[in-house]
């Protein structure tokens, strides 16, 4: 019943790491290839079921997190706020966290009103960030969410957004967006 | 009074925007979003666009956009020689506007199930460390400044949001205009002094001002009747005694 | 194969936990008996058994440390020649390093979020301290930077801090941020 080597490794260096730690760096640091530590995430994914631990990535970062159904008594020790978001952020939140990269016109287009307060105040809280210019005319900015708002709703990756969806039954992913 | 800039992320009469009272439409009349003519709902847009007189002129533009679209396409129906110029095609068929009508109504489920998460907390957090005892070291400085410099980008915008946006005016600065055209034109209105469409900022700035300078005796204040034109007329000794 | 609701909310709040936390204060913290705490605590104990992770206690005192087996691998990580801090950590200690001396109220009012956990964070690092109570309505602490944080960023002094424009080019040293 124990782990292997390099998973017991891989754990206790996310552990100590207060950051998403690479897939590369993890082999790096504990000299094993990058097959293993894969399957050695895949191992710890698996253990992690069922306790008070997650893994939690982003691309190839990885992190332990705590499983979202324990935030209440982590909240409850760190003596953390809830966050609230109003339904035009939690609107622009959605479009970012699913279309990124999208720029703010985009999102404008898509949401039919004015986003700057919004995009602000997503900003502001972390859960969206600038990625970089598109190469466009006008070189607009390209948003994508970050790390905290994996951490914020409780989502192990982006691919575990939601499946919502779209009026016909269709799976929303399905549907392709007029370009503005 | 002129309508002072909107609080932030405040939906408008229970609607996050043209296309959210356009969904509403439909839903309300359980249509279905992929048969049903835009058209047929051209009349009752344009009524409830109608009651929310009190939005500020560029929100109300929005919604007049998707109205006259829908009036657009209830009159290609009723005359349906009335076809779009070419090269409008693709910007103006009823086709475009249904998919953005569906695009939207995705994007606000997925915000309802976002809202869901946040609202039923269930959130990860991760270690930010401290049973670890080794000194730090290898900071880099430059990483440091580089965070301080986004913390002051994001604090800098917050509060311009929340401030009046555009033209911020001092009393003091606001003062030397008036004492300027006056210099000019001994009779103002106070009409004239606060322009077409002022902002709240600007009105109750400009109203400062004019108190400031009746307070130096640069001014006379007239006002004929409870709601009546505000006049205002320059001391003229005095004026130039201030203005050397 | 999954461990009892108890032995999760347990392990998740040691996870969090920058300090070791007491069996009493566990059993407040998520709502169960110091019996059923005192039981999860061993069945924790349990399943880190080949793991990279092991929990420690002293006297009552409880805590998840990284298995010493471990040590090899994370005194690597540890040992790369770069201070590790979260970007939450990061900014904090910005504010810190460029307002000092600062309460925490007017950190959280700069970075707009709360920021109890990355101050505790910083000072068990002794990367910023409690300077002293400022004298205003609640005595609120003041912190600053310390020696050690000289030290890990290579400055001599708090002069040598790099220049920071701020976004219209005016030297960050003019900016005012409003109190709290």
């Amino acid at each position: 019943m124990t782990r292997s080597a390099v998973a017991a490794a891989v754990e206790a260096v996310l552990f100590v790491a207060e950051k998403p730690v690479s897939r590369a760096e993890l082999a790096r640091t504990i000299g094993a290839g990058a097959k293993a530590v894969g399957e050695a995430l895949g191992e710890l994914e698996e253990w992690y079921r069922g306790t008070g631990l997650r893994l939690q990535h982003e691309g190839d970062d990885w992190q332990i997190v705590t499983a979202p159904e324990m935030a209440p008594h982590v909240a409850t020790y760190l003596g953390a706020d809830r966050l609230r978001l109003s339904s035009a952020a939690l609107e622009t939140l959605a479009v970012v966290a699913y279309r990124q990269p999208v720029t703010r016109a985009e999102v404008e287009s898509i949401r039919g009103v004015n986003c700057d307060q919004t995009i602000y105040t997503l900003m502001s809280r972390r859960l969206i960030a600038e990625l970089g210019r598109r190469e466009a005319p006008g070189s607009p900015f390209e948003y994508g969410t970050t790390w905290e708002f994996l951490e914020c709703f409780g989502l192990a990756s982006l691919d575990a957004l939601p499946t919502v969806l779209s009026p016909e039954g269709v799976r929303s992913e399905d549907e392709r967006v007029p370009s503005p | 009074m002129p309508v002072g800039p909107r609080p932030p992320d405040v939906s408008i009469v229970g609607f996050e925007g043209p296309l959210d009272l356009l969904l509403e439409l439909v839903e309300e009349k359980k249509l279905d979003i992929f048969t049903m003519r835009l058209g047929d709902l051209a009349d009752e847009y344009l009524a409830r666009v109608r009651r929310m007189a009190v939005l500020p002129a560029d929100e109300v533009s929005a919604f007049l956009y998707i109205a006259s679209r829908l009036v657009l396409l209830k009159a290609r129906s009723l005359l349906p020689s009335l076809t779009p110029a070419a090269n409008d095609e693709e910007l103006d068929t009823e086709e475009e506007l249904r998919l953005r009508l569906i695009e939207y109504a995705t994007t606000k489920g997925r915000a309802e199930a976002l809202g869901d998460r946040m609202r039923a907390g269930e959130r990860a957090f991760h270690r930010e460390g401290g049973t670890v005892e080794l000194p730090p070291k290898g900071g880099d400085p430059d990483a440091l400044a580089a965070a301080w410099l986004k913390v002051m980008a994001l604090t800098r915008r917050t509060q311009e949001d929340v401030e009046v946006p555009g033209e911020r005016y001092s009393v003091e600065q606001r003062t030397a205009e008036i004492e300027a055209l006056m210099a000019e034109r001994p009779k103002v209105t106070f009409a004239t002094l606060l322009g077409d469409r002022p902002t709240l900022g600007y009105a109750i700035v400009t109203f400062i001002a004019l108190l400031d300078l009746y307070r130096r005796l640069a001014i006379d204040i007239t006002q004929d009747e409870l709601f009546g034109e505000i006049r205002i007329e320059r001391k003229v000794q005095r004026m130039e005694g201030l203005t050397e």
